[in-house]
Formats: structure tokens, sequence, C-alpha cells
């Protein structure tokens, strides 16, 4: 309840797109474009069911056991995954509790959605940050213009 | 005393009116001083509901609406004070009007200012509270046009904005006048809120032209308001509530309070402000012939309202009738039926016993009355819902009670800034009208 | 307002969600109300709130007594939101927190619920509940919660969804294998719970389902039509 | 298991630290039993287990989704080694328990109790692992303990004991029939100690004694209560809190409104207007006890108007019982009405499906006499193993423990085990368990959360919660054979063990050779040849067909040689003890059953049928009564037997019966977690001890009272304080 008068505090200002800081540098571009690695490779439900997922650490380390041990970042890879944890990645899609959304990508990736549409240009993308700024506003905006339903019970319940 | 204060002398007027501006009593800074710790410790219980959410009221379910509504109705009512009074006045030209309207058109404004907040107050997420406004945002969402909150948001919001230019238009010749006061910072004030007023014909006339019509415009505003007010009960399907009447009902009452706290003010203001040669007796005289019709008008509506629920005799209706006259509420109603009826047509139906003080004994107890009048129509329907096994009690909590002393404390706060810092009589208005007359 | 589109733009006719009752079926066991709890990730208060009438149902078993000893007779009848197709709350919120879908249903949104209160107040059945505070889970107790339902913070008001959840995914389900809907397969979780299988669930526009079928039953009643609000639950009488 | 003691629980970190902890430290996951690619968010799975919130044996459907907490951990990575971290661990969690629609008990319905059982899953003041007492016995004053070092302590206290006097080992249990009371009983068998005793209110002794000396049945019998057209049902509130509730509320669904045409019609007779009452057609306001006496008055009736079609097939000597009785004061005994009586009894006799369902909710000292008075009035009609009538119960596939003299028990016991089984809330106090207690060498517990018996124990090996480990559950009423299995889906939250595993570990401590049964040694012998264990488990257990080897095929009647003679059959008036003007008559909550559930917050808050009483329970007291001492719903009462005294909220029950106070269980818990301690009273703690002849069963409806206005109180917490629809504003 506090925590929502500050933000009622701060609505004024206007939130600029978060940067995480994420513990290792996960270039998308390098395993896109170079490994040819899909999507759905990695983010194993991304077309079926409500969430994408993010890879655990063994599946990072189902190649980089062996590849590119040498790189810095690699190295600070295979630290984690010998302390048993799990690499503190930062999310940088989803929603606040306080907003209530379900979100499922099954629909979204069955009504041909391209990925790029909510993610932006990840194959070019250096790092893992948010290129694309989610509000209602994009969501229901698209709806429209593809005459999905635009219910608020559609994402809210 | 002087039966016609317009034949003193302007100078001595001036003098007269302009003196409160300049000196403070001890009994001022103490009434201030106590008003306003009222005002904080209000502050800090609404502090204490925001943080832990509303829990901390005595509401419940059903009872979802409690002592924030009834405050938010009293005090809106209290805001027909001013503007039907003084507007209806200046409309007819009624010569006594004089020293009234803007110690009237101050209560109305200062009303508004905390009734309105209690709207806002009630709210289970206050900080959300402008998602009633209509403003184009990212989320392509728009309030309910058809929810009268949003109507009552409107109307309010227009009648604060009214009542303030309603309020401010007489006070500019006031306060070109006082621009040559002693004090910088009150110098600055007051010229900057003289726009420059040089007295000419063409400023007389625009005003004249302006007050005319903002009056006109004011006491649709004002009976406007009320009836909407009444329309967040009657436009509900409660027992009780749902009643064609309550727009009347509601208007009617909130005129009757609203002379129960002028007649306060303007004894207040004569007693501390020695203002006896300005609010003489005939002042009181006519408020309390106005309330006296208010007194009966007002039982006129209340009798329609209960009687034909009683001989209508549906079941659901009279659970709440019942819980009114002869349950958990009848000490109330039977108490208000005294103090708005019984007590006003004895004490200022009969001339012998009318006089500024039976006035203001009557309006103390009006005041009291119409308070409980709306704690009557709140709460007594909410607990006795339509489905038995839905019932409930309610009583206040200390957070409800202390933001509801509070809001007394600020309009009597307000009301004593503002005596000191504007003449709470129009000055201009006792200024002779030739030019030559003038010192 | 939502313009109010299909959901499903394959089907011809939107799916009209509705319930029926048997009330001589029904126990009173309240199976219904804590299956409600658990599906729903309903706050629980405390014996300070309760005493206050803070307790936090969507889903209430009324019990009514009817004469005297020895000739006492009881009466339960679960009470839900009736999701009534005129639904007295919904004109009433100034934010279009509660409103009526395509599908029939009354939604409640609670992100954008300011807590007026205004709908409780104009809902003849009261089976509108507030969240009077942040609801306290102790831990481990979050791990029940359903994440298929939202948490409600401090100030909102919620109430039965008809289980929306589970709704959305059997359409969910059903437009992924592109057939539709079949009669009984969605089932809140009250229906599901109920042992004497007194509540039925199911599509009313489908002349041919279960509750449309028991709707049109010579016991069918429904609670307070008199006053035009056109609820989707149905009560089959007890039979005499 | 001592790998998990790396971690301790974070007990204070609520859901909002788990919400609001994103982007902080404890950010970093770590994956434990269940991998994290297995649990996808948003994806639910569904395994098959049983609900042991009664021992009813529901089949249950579990929904797992993922779930999250924070836990400590010590960490291993090299430069924080030692140190403890905060981690958010992401886990597979319970979050839904349904019927499971392939299981016979449940047919996929689920009552408000096995709704709740995920509650006391996830209930947070479950145990985190094994404790040992610090204090003083009784103290409740506890302090952690490794499992290694508790096991060690525990053997070596049993093996003293065991050497001095080994038949004074009490094993103290529930009266359910599962893998984990069958361990139980096989470990008393290993260390010699006696078979473990039954402490429970809800054991359905009366009921089970009855059906051998009348039907010379095993178990429980089997009611087909979905064919019948006419139920007269006495004594047993079969839809709330008698043998298998969800059960019986199916059948009874069905049989009301699942024929076309046909709608049974249920009379109830009992001493209460239980849940049962409230839904029959009609109700009959039974004296408490006289439920022989009514049944002897129904034989009777039925005999003298020629409604018993199978009169013959009862012994000569039984038949010729029921014309001697004493019709006139029979019926003066059960305070029914004569005229409504007999009219009642003529539905039944003309109706062309009548049934006889008899048990005893509220046990007296004649509750035995009762159920065989109705099973042999179940004869006269031709019920016995009949369609719509009443069946024979299958062979148990867990044999139920059957003792039910805990209380002898524990008196001369050295060392005490507690499983399942909480005596002190359970029996009265002139039953002397506190005494026992402590008293005792050696008190061992296997509780999930500090109740009152285990507050008293020298030694707390927390058990598994049973939806946290493998588990068969023998349902306590089927005709056919049948057994629920659950398997072990979710990773136990703490440091606990399950009971098998745990007694196991004890007898290896012992030096004793002891191995558990496990769920699959115990079905496959049962199983039909086609079917394979594994089907077993995915499908959450078996009921087998009749006809298979494994099931004996029902008698036909063998009931009529069963009623041995007219000397078993006799109806013996039911006595109580005491001298107050009230019978006190204990029930079990249909919420909180008999007390057990009383730590589950959605159970307290789950309206009482009765009063709609949440967090509290109120003594019921009927109008006349009421106003005659000058009580109100709400005012503090004391009732006081000759054993002791209880204060108690009253409300004014219309339907209460003149002079009984009703009373139902679940209050009065001194230590059972925060939502239970401290609240309301336990009506069994004044019972005099009075038992069941027959069984040994405590009589808990045998008491007299006094009750006295103590003055007005807060402790009646009502959801809906109207107890009428019309209100009386509403008319002039």
């Amino acid at each position: 309840m506090k925590l929502h008068f500050l933000l009622f505090l701060a609505v004024t200002v206007s939130v600029p797109a978060v940067r995480a800081e994420q513990p290792i540098l996960f270039p998308h571009s390098t395993h896109i474009n170079k490994v040819h690695l899909k999507c759905i490779d990695c983010h194993i439900s991304a077309d079926t069911r409500d969430a994408a997922t993010i890879p655990g650490i063994r599946k990072c380390m189902l190649c980089h056991a062996k590849v590119a041990t040498d790189k810095p970042e690699i190295k600070k890879l295979a630290a984690i995954a010998a302390s048993g944890r799990e690499i503190p990645w930062q999310r940088v899609y989803g929603f606040e509790k306080a907003a209530a959304v379900k979100f499922r990508h099954g629909p979204h990736a069955r009504h041909k959605v391209p990925c790029a549409t909510c993610h932006g240009d990840m194959p070019n993308a250096i790092t893992a940050q948010p290129l694309v700024k989610h509000n209602m506003g994009t969501c229901i905006t698209c709806h429209r213009q593809n005459n999905a339903s635009d219910d608020c019970a559609t994402c809210h319940y | 005393m002087a039966e016609h204060p317009e034949l003193l002398p302007y100078g001595i007027i001036r003098e007269d009116l302009f003196r409160p501006l300049s000196r403070a009593g001890s009994k001022w800074w103490f009434t201030v001083t106590v008003c306003f710790l009222l005002v904080l410790a209000g502050l800090a219980a609404w502090g204490v509901q925001l943080r832990d959410g509303l829990g901390v009221t005595g509401l419940n379910r059903p009872v979802f609406w409690g002592l924030y509504i009834v405050d938010f109705v009293f005090w809106i009512g209290i805001s027909h004070a001013g503007t039907l009074i003084s507007a209806i006045l200046r409309l007819t030209d009624a010569a006594w009007r004089k020293p009234v309207t803007r110690a009237a058109e101050a209560i109305t404004l200062f009303a508004l200012m905390i009734g309105g907040l209690f709207p806002i107050i009630h709210l289970g997420r206050a900080w959300f509270f402008y998602w009633l406004i209509p403003y184009p945002n990212a989320r392509l969402m728009w309030p309910n046009f058809r929810s009268p909150l949003v109507w009552d948001l409107v109307a309010i919001l227009t009648y604060v904005t009214g009542s303030a230019i309603y309020l401010y238009l007489p006070l500019i010749p006031d306060m070109a006048q006082l621009g040559a006061h002693n004090k910088p910072w009150r110098r600055k004030l007051y010229t900057t809120l003289s726009l420059g007023w040089t007295g000419s014909d063409r400023e007389w006339h625009a005003l004249e032209m302006a007050m005319k019509l903002n009056a006109v415009i004011i006491l649709a505003i004002a009976i406007s308001v009320h009836t909407v007010v009444a329309w967040d009960f009657s436009m509900s399907i409660a027992p009780t509530w749902h009643s064609t009447m309550f727009g009347p009902y509601f208007v009617v009452g909130a005129i009757f309070s609203g002379i129960g706290a002028l007649i306060i003010v303007m004894a207040t203001l004569r007693r501390t402000l020695h203002l006896e040669n300005y609010l003489i007796k005939r002042h009181f005289d006519n408020m309390s012939k106005l309330m006296l019709t208010m007194s009966l008008l007002w039982f006129y509506f209340t009798m329609s309202e209960h009687i034909t629920i009683w001989y209508g005799n549906e079941p659901k209706e009279m659970g709440v009738f019942g819980q009114r006259t002869r349950g958990d509420y009848a000490f109330w109603f039977w108490t208000m039926v005294v103090v708005n009826f019984v007590i006003p047509v004895t004490l200022l139906g009969i001339k012998k016993l009318r006089s500024i003080t039976t006035a203001v004994i009557a309006s103390f107890g009006v005041l009291i009355g119409m308070w409980l009048e709306r704690y009557l129509i709140v709460v007594p329907t909410l607990v006795t819902p339509r489905l038995a096994s839905a019932t409930s009690v309610y009583s206040p909590s200390w957070v409800e009670l202390m933001i509801t002393v509070a809001t007394f404390a600020a309009m009597i706060l307000l009301y004593l800034l503002f005596a000191r810092l504007f003449p709470i009589i129009a000055v201009w208005e006792y200024k002779p009208h030739s030019p030559e007359e003038e010192d | 307002m939502p313009t109010g589109k299909e959901t499903h733009t394959d089907q011809a006719k939107p799916h009209r969600w509705g319930m029926v009752v048997d009330l001589d079926r029904c126990t009173g066991c309240e199976a219904c109300v804590v299956a409600c709890h658990a599906e729903n990730n309903i706050a629980v208060s405390n014996p300070e709130e309760a005493a206050r009438g803070r307790v936090n149902h969507w889903l209430r078993v009324d019990r009514y007594y009817e004469g005297q000893f020895p000739d006492v007779k009881v009466k339960y009848r679960p009470v839900l939101c009736q999701h009534c197709d005129e639904a007295p709350c919904e004109p009433v919120c100034p934010v279009n927190a509660t409103y009526h879908n395509p599908e029939g249903l009354n939604v409640q949104v609670y992100n954008r619920c300011v807590g007026t209160f205004y709908c409780a107040n104009n809902c003849p059945y009261t089976v509108r509940s507030f969240n009077w505070f942040d609801p306290q889970w102790p831990e481990p107790m979050q791990l029940q919660h359903n994440p298929d339902v939202s948490l409600r913070p401090g100030g909102v008001m919620e109430k039965c969804t008809f289980c929306i959840q589970r709704i959305k995914r059997v359409e969910e389900s059903a437009d992924a294998g592109s057939r539709p809907v079949a009669d009984g397969e969605v089932q809140p979780a009250c229906v599901q719970s109920c042992p004497a299988e007194a509540m039925v669930f199911g599509d009313l526009n489908d002349p041919d389902s279960k509750v449309s079928r028991l709707a049109g039953d010579g016991r069918a009643t429904k609670l307070m039509e008199e006053l035009g609000t056109k609820p989707k639950v149905v009560y089959l009488d007890r039979a005499r | 298991m001592e790998r998990r003691n790396f971690f301790k629980i974070l007990s204070t970190a609520s859901a909002g630290a788990v919400a609001t902890s994103c982007g902080t430290s404890t950010d970093a996951l770590i994956p434990l039993l269940v991998p994290e690619q297995d649990l996808i968010p948003g994806v639910e799975y569904w395994h098959p287990s049983v609900c042991t919130a009664c021992p009813s044996g529901c089949g249950v459907l579990a929904r797992v989704m993922d779930g999250e907490r924070i836990i400590e951990r010590i960490s291993v990575e090299r430069s924080t080694a030692g140190k403890t971290e905060k981690l958010r661990q992401r886990l597979a969690a319970i979050k839904k328990l349904e019927g499971n629609p392939l299981d016979h008990v449940s047919g996929g319905r689920l009552c408000a109790r096995g709704q709740a059982s995920v509650q006391s899953l996830y209930n947070p003041d479950r145990l985190r692992g094994p404790m040992k007492r610090s204090g003083v016995r009784g103290e409740a004053t506890f302090q952690p303990i490794s499992w290694k070092q508790a096991i060690a302590e525990a053997s070596d206290q049993l093996l003293k004991i065991k050497a001095e006097a080994a038949d004074r080992i009490a094993i103290v249990t529930g009266p359910g029939a599962n893998t984990r009371t069958l361990a139980l009983r096989g470990f008393a068998k290993a260390i010699g100690a006696p078979e473990p005793v039954v402490c429970s209110v809800a054991s359905w002794a009366a009921e089970r004694k009855a059906a051998e000396l009348a039907l010379n049945w095993q178990g429980l019998p089997f009611y087909d209560v979905t064919n019948a057209r006419h139920i007269l049902s006495v004594g047993a509130d079969f839809l709330g809190g008698w043998i298998s509730p969800v059960h019986y509320a199916r059948q009874f669904g069905a049989f009301r409104q699942a024929r076309t045409e046909i709608r049974g019609y249920l009379a109830h007779a009992e001493s209460r207007l239980s849940i049962t009452a409230s839904a029959a057609d009609q109700w009959l306001p039974l004296k408490p006890g006289s439920e022989a006496q009514f049944l002897a008055a129904v034989g009777r009736i039925l005999l003298d108007l020629n409604l018993a079609p199978k009169a013959s097939s009862v012994p000569a000597g039984v038949l010729a019982a029921f014309r001697g009785f004493d019709l006139a004061a029979l019926i003066a005994a059960t305070g029914i009405d004569e005229r409504r009586l007999r009219q009642a009894v003529e539905q039944l006799g003309r109706s062309e499906g009548p049934l006889v369902l008899a048990g005893a909710s509220s046990i007296h000292t004649n509750s035995v006499d009762a159920i065989i008075a109705s099973h042999c009035v179940n004869m006269m009609l031709g019920n016995i193993g009949a369609p719509g009538g009443i069946l024979p119960p299958a062979k148990a596939a867990i044999e139920p423990l059957t003792n039910p003299r805990f209380a002898e028990a524990l008196s001369q016991a050295r060392a005490i085990i507690l499983d399942e089984a909480n005596p002190l809330y359970t029996a009265p106090k002139s039953a002397h368990i506190k005494e026992a207690l402590t008293k005792a060498g050696f008190v061992l517990s296997f509780a999930t959360t500090l109740d009152d018996s285990a507050a008293w124990a020298d030694l707390i090996l927390p058990a598994h919660h049973s939806l946290e480990g493998e588990l068969a559950v023998a349902p306590s009423t089927a005709s056919r054979v049948s057994l629920a299995v659950g398997g072990a889906f979710v990773q136990p939250l703490y440091e606990t063990q399950a009971v098998p595993a745990t007694l196991a570990a004890l007898a290896a401590g012992m030096n004793v050779t002891f191995q558990p049964a496990t769920a699959k040694e115990i079905a496959e012998p049962l199983l039909p040849k086609d079917l394979p264990w594994e089907t077993v488990v995915r499908e959450g257990g078996f009921h087998a067909d009749p006809g298979l080897p494994s099931v004996p095929a029902p008698k036909s009647k063998p009931a009529a040689k069963a009623v041995s003679s007219p000397a078993t059959f006799s109806v013996n008036p039911a006595k109580f003890e005491g001298d107050g003007p009230f019978l006190l008559q204990p029930y079990l909550s249909p919420q909180l059953h008999d007390g057990s559930l009383s730590n589950l917050p959605w159970l307290q808050e789950c309206p009482d049928p009765a009063s709609s009483a949440v967090w509290s329970l109120p003594v019921e007291i009927d109008p006349v009564t009421a106003q005659k001492l000058g009580i109100a719903s709400g005012d503090n009462v004391k009732l006081e037997s000759a054993t002791g005294s209880i204060t108690v909220p009253a409300y004014i029950h219309p339907g209460a019966v003149p002079g009984v106070l009703s009373m139902a269980l679940g209050g009065g818990h001194q230590h059972f977690g925060r939502y239970a301690s401290g609240r309301g009273a336990n009506p069994l703690e004044i019972l005099a001890l009075a038992h069941e002849p027959a069984t040994g069963d405590l009589a808990t409806g045998a008491t007299r009272v006094r009750l006295t206005r103590i003055g007005p109180g807060k402790d009646l917490i009502q959801y809906s304080a109207e107890d009428k629809e019309e209100r009386p504003h509403a008319h002039r």
C-alpha cells in the first residue's frame, strides 16, 4: 500500500526503460546470427506455453562446458555453475504484480505474431536489454489492429 | 445599534471592516493553533489509513459507505449556504444582503474544498483518484461516464471553480482599496489580486455584469450539484435510496443546513469582529424566516419520503424503515426530527421567541440534525441489505472520527485565516455611488 | 468501455456462461466455499477482522431457519456473483473496473479498481468483497497460490469470477486444438468440488448443454429476478 | 536427510517479500529436486494422491505448478563459503486438490476438509525438523536436533524400555487404514509392543461392531443410497461428519435428482439438526440415546402393519424380541409425537425402495444396540445385499486398527509413541492422559505441527505431510476391494521424514528387523491380473471389480444366521453420567472434524453450518431454555459436568432439541499453531468416562451438564448473525 502511494507521487515522472545490469553479458546476436540458434532453442516454450522461460544454467553449460571456455564472460558462467546456483538474470520484460496481467506466449505464437513485434531486433542485440517499451497502449493497439479481443478480461483476471 | 449601516459615514465603515485585517487577538491565535493541530491530527489519521488500508475504518461488508460519505454529503450541503443565498439575494437585489454575501460565499468555497476531499479519502486506493478524470493516457482508457460518481466529480469541480470565481469577483474592488496596505507582503497580495482595478465605469460595468451572470450560473450549478450528490444514492437500487425525490430533498436539506451554518458564522463574526452595526437584528430575522421555511420544507420532504415507504410496505424498504423508526437508529431518527423540525419551528416560528440567540441555538440543532439525516440515509440502508444473511452493524473507528473532527477544525481554520486576510463584508458595496461623496 | 469484440472469431456465437444450483441436492456442506478459497487466492482474515465483518468469501452458503421446534426447516443456498446480464454494479463504477464481457461474465478488473465501493453497495446480492488490508500470507502459504489468479492488493474490490482462469485455460486449449469447448469441460472450483453435484456450469447459449436444460426445469427460479438484474445463476428449488 | 541440513527456512518471509525481492541479492535461483526445465511457469501437472483429512480415503488429484520461496543456506561458493546466503528457490508446489474422477470414493469430488488439506501442507506452523524437549515436559519448550541424533536418542530410550517391559510401550494412532498405520502395526510387532491403540472419536467402532454382531460382516457396511427411494436415517449425520461424507453426499445427490420420475425421500431421526437433518425432507428430533428405542419401535410398527416383507428372514428370537417390545414405552423414550412416528414408519414401509441407515454420530452406551436394530429392520425390509439396500463391505486392503482402549494403554505406558493422535485433546480430562504423559518414561511424537499432545513429547520426529510422501489408504467404506495410492511428487518442504522410514530407522537403531510394507507390496496380491501396478499408480489407486479372485463373493443372506440370539439384541436404555439437567452432545464439525483440522484458516473461516460461527464454535442452546436462563446468542456460558467445566459462547439455535446442548469439536486447543491455539473450548474435556460396552469406545453423548450464564461475551463471531430470511420489520 505504501509502495503504491509512492508510485502515485512519482506518477508524473516518466519512467525510462529499465537498463538491466545482467550478471553476464549475454550477446543474443552471437547466438542467433553466428551459431544460428532459434529463439525456441533456449526459450523452449515460447511458441506453445504461457511463459517463454529463461534457460537454466545447465542449458548454457551444455555447450559452454566446451565452447569458448577461455572468454571472461564464459569463465563467469562456469564459476556460477560450479557454485550450484542459477544465473541471477534480471528479467527485462514482464509485468508488475499490481498490473494483474496474465500474458500467454502460446496464443500469440499460434496467431503468427513475430517475436520481434514485442521483443525488437534481438538477432542484433548485443546484450539482454529491453528493446521495445511495453505498455497497455501497445498491447491494445496491436490487438485492435489484428482484430483480437480488447476485452479487459482477455489479459486481466 | 444602527438600523441602517448604509447611513454610516463610509470612512467609518471602511475603518470598521478593514480593522480585523491588521489586528489579531490572542483568542484568534489560540483558536487557529487548536484548529491547526486538529487538522494535523486528521491528516495523520488519513496517513494511517493510506498506509494500512481502509481496514482501519469501521467499514465492513455490507456497510461499504460510512462516515466519510456522511461527511461528504454534509459538507456539500453546507456549501449551499453561500451561493444559493447570495445568488438569490443578488439577483433579487435585496438590499439587506450586503453584509451577508461574502461571509456566505466563503463558507461555500471552504465547505466544498473540505467536502470534495471525502470522496478521495474514502477510496480504497486514494492515490489513483485521478483515474476518474477523463484524460488521454497510454492505457487508452476513459472513465465510465454512466457512473454518478463521474457526474459528481464534474459537478463538484465545476462548483468549486464557479464559487471560487463567485467569491473572487466582488473581492476585486476591495483588493484595490487594500492595495495601500502597510505590510509589504499583504500589499503585494492585494495588488496582485486586484488585477489592476482602477474603478473606471467600464470596469464597474463589466464587474456588475460578470457578477450577475455568475449568480445565474452558480444558482443552476448549486442546485445541480446537490441533485447529483443525491443521485449517488437514488441511482442505486438499494432499498430506500432508490427514490425519485432524493434530488430536491437533498437540495432542500443542503440549503437548510447551509443557512444554519451561515447564521452561526454571522453571529460569530458579529460578536468577535464587533460588527454589531453591520450584522443587525434584521439580518438574523430574515435568515430565521428563511430557515423556518426550509425547516417546514424539509419536514414536508422527510414526511413524504417516509410515508410512501410505510404505505408501500415493500419488505426490503420496510426493513430499513423499521431500523430507522423503531430499530437501532430510532433514537437518532427522532432526535433528528426534533432538532430539524420541532425546535426550529418553535423557536423561530413564534415571533416572541425569535432572537439572535435562539436563531443560533436552532442553527446548531439543524447542523446536528442534518448530519444525522445523512447518517440515517447512508447507514441503516447498508446494514439491512436485501439478503438478510448479509446483515451487519457499523460503528465508525477512531480514524473516521478523527478525520471528521479535523474537517470541522479545517473549516474554522480556513475561515479564520480568510477573515484575517480579506474583509468579511464587501466594503465597496457601502461606497456611495456618487464620486463626490468619496473622501 | 471495451468495444467487446469476440474472443473467438471462428465461433458463430460467443459463450454465455451460466450456472445452475440444485437446492434439492445441496446439503450445505460448504465444500464449495473452501474450494473457492483454494482456487482464487482469497485472503483469510483473522478473528478480530472477522468480528468486524471483514470475512472474505466469494461464495457463501446462506442459511435460514424457518418454523419452530420440532418443525424447524433449514434453508441453505449457495450465493455467489450472479453474473447478472443487467448487473447493477456495472454502470455505477466510475472507472469501468467492473463491466460485462462478451461471454456474459461480470468482470472485475483488479488493477483498474480504485475502491469507491459503489458496485458493492449496488449489488443486491452482497456478493462483492473488499480487501481491507494488503493480504498477509505467512511463509510458506504463498506456495499454494494459484498462479492463474492475480493476488489482489489492499484497497480493491473482488468477487466471484466464475473461475475465469479455468474458462481461459479451456478456451485456450480448445483454440489450440481448433475444436469447440465441450459441454462440462469448464468447471469452476465450486462446481468441481460439490460432492452432491448440486452445481452445474456451462454455456447458456448452447441449447443442448446440461446447464441450459436444467435452467428450463420447472423448479428453476432466479434470485431477486424482480429487480430486473437478469442473473445467470439459476436455482432449482427444493422439491417438496 | 543430512543434506537438507544445509538450509533452514525463513519463517518470517512473506509472499510480499518474495514479490518485491526481484533485483536484489536474493534473486539467485538454485535448482533443487525439481529441475526448472521440468517446471515451466504456468504449466499445470496433475498427480494422484489420497486425502488424509479424515479416514474416508478419498482419492484426489493434486494440481502441481511452480512456486517460490526464500531459503537460507550455507554457501558452498569458495569466496563466501560457510556464510549463510538467502536464495530464492523455485519448486513444485501443490496448488489445489480435486477429487480423482477415477476414484470410487470421491468420484472427482471433495469436501471442505479435503480442499483445505493443502493448507496443512503449507501451514506456517509446521515443524521444520526434529525437536527435542528442552524444558519440563508439557511446557512445550523445544530445541532443534539433528535427525541422526534424534533417531539415536529415541532408539536408545525405546530399547531400554523394551528390555524392561516391551508390553508397556503404547503406540497411539488414528483410525485410518493406510501404509502409515500399517507400518506402526508392523513396528509394534517387531519390537514386541502391543498392537497400536486408536485414539479418536470418529473411529466408527459401534458401526463395525454392530455389522459384525448382526450380519457377521467385517468392516463398515456400504449403504446403496443412490438406488434407494426412501431412506430413514437414524443417528448418522451421513452428509456431515459421518463415515464417508463425500461418498454419501455424492450418493445423496443422485438419490434425490439423478433419476427421472423418482426423487428419493429422506427422513432423518437424530437428536440434532445436523446438515443431514437439514437436507432431509423430514426431521424427527430424537431424545439423545433413544436411537435404539426408535429403531425398535420402527421394526415393531413395520411388523404390526405387515410392512416387513422379509420378516421371515429374521431369526425367530429377534422377531419375538421386536414383537415383545412395549411400543408405548419405546415411543415415549424417543420423545417424538406418536402420530408423526407412525406416519414416518408407514411411509418407509410403503415405499418401493426403503432403506434404514443407522450410525452413531453421537456415541451412546447403547449405540451398538441401535445399529443392530437398524440391521434387523433392514432384514425385515429385505435390504441386505440388495440394490438400494445395505451391501457387505469388501475385504479391506489394509485392515484398520480397532482397539479404542487408548486410555488404559496410556495409563500403563512406560513409553508412548504418538502418531496422528492427540489424546490430550480427544480424551476427557477424566481419562487422566496428562498424568499418563507425565508419568511415562519416554514420549515420542511424529506430529507435523506441535499439537496439545506433542507438546508433552520428549522428542518430536516430524512426519512428512501425507502429500509429500508415498501413501496408500484403504477407504473406510467400500463394496469392492479398493486402495487409493499417492506418490511423492513434491519435494518435502522441511527436514521431515515419512513415518514408515522413521520407524525403520528406529528399528535399525534398536537392532530389530523391521521393513515397512510399501503400497505396492500391499496392493499386488489384491490386484487383478490385467492391472499392472504402474496403472494403479497413474490412476491413483484401484477399485477391483467383483468376481475377481481377490474379492470375496458377497455372502448371500449372511445376516440371517449372524444374529446369534435375542440376547445380543436387546434395547438397553442409554446411560448418562452426572447429574446436570442438560445432556452434552459434542459432534464432529463439518469443517474442523474432530479438531484435527483446527489449524487450517480456511476451515476456521468457513462458517459453521448451524451457527454461522467463524473462528469460534458455540454451544447450541434451544430458545426455550435460553429464555428461561436469560441467555442470548453471544453470551458466555459455563458448562459444568461432574469432572470439570468449560466456558463457551452460546448460540440460540432455533432447531436445538430442548435439554440437549450440542457443540461442535474443534475449539480448545492448547497448542496447535497460530490459528487454533487458545481459541474456544473443547467439550470433550468435560466428558464423563463412559464407554460403549461392546466396543470400549468413549461414549461422547453420555454426559450430563449444568448450564449457567456468565455474562455477555465477544467470543461468538458469526459470519451471518441473521437466522431468519424475513426481517421482523417487514410488515406492519
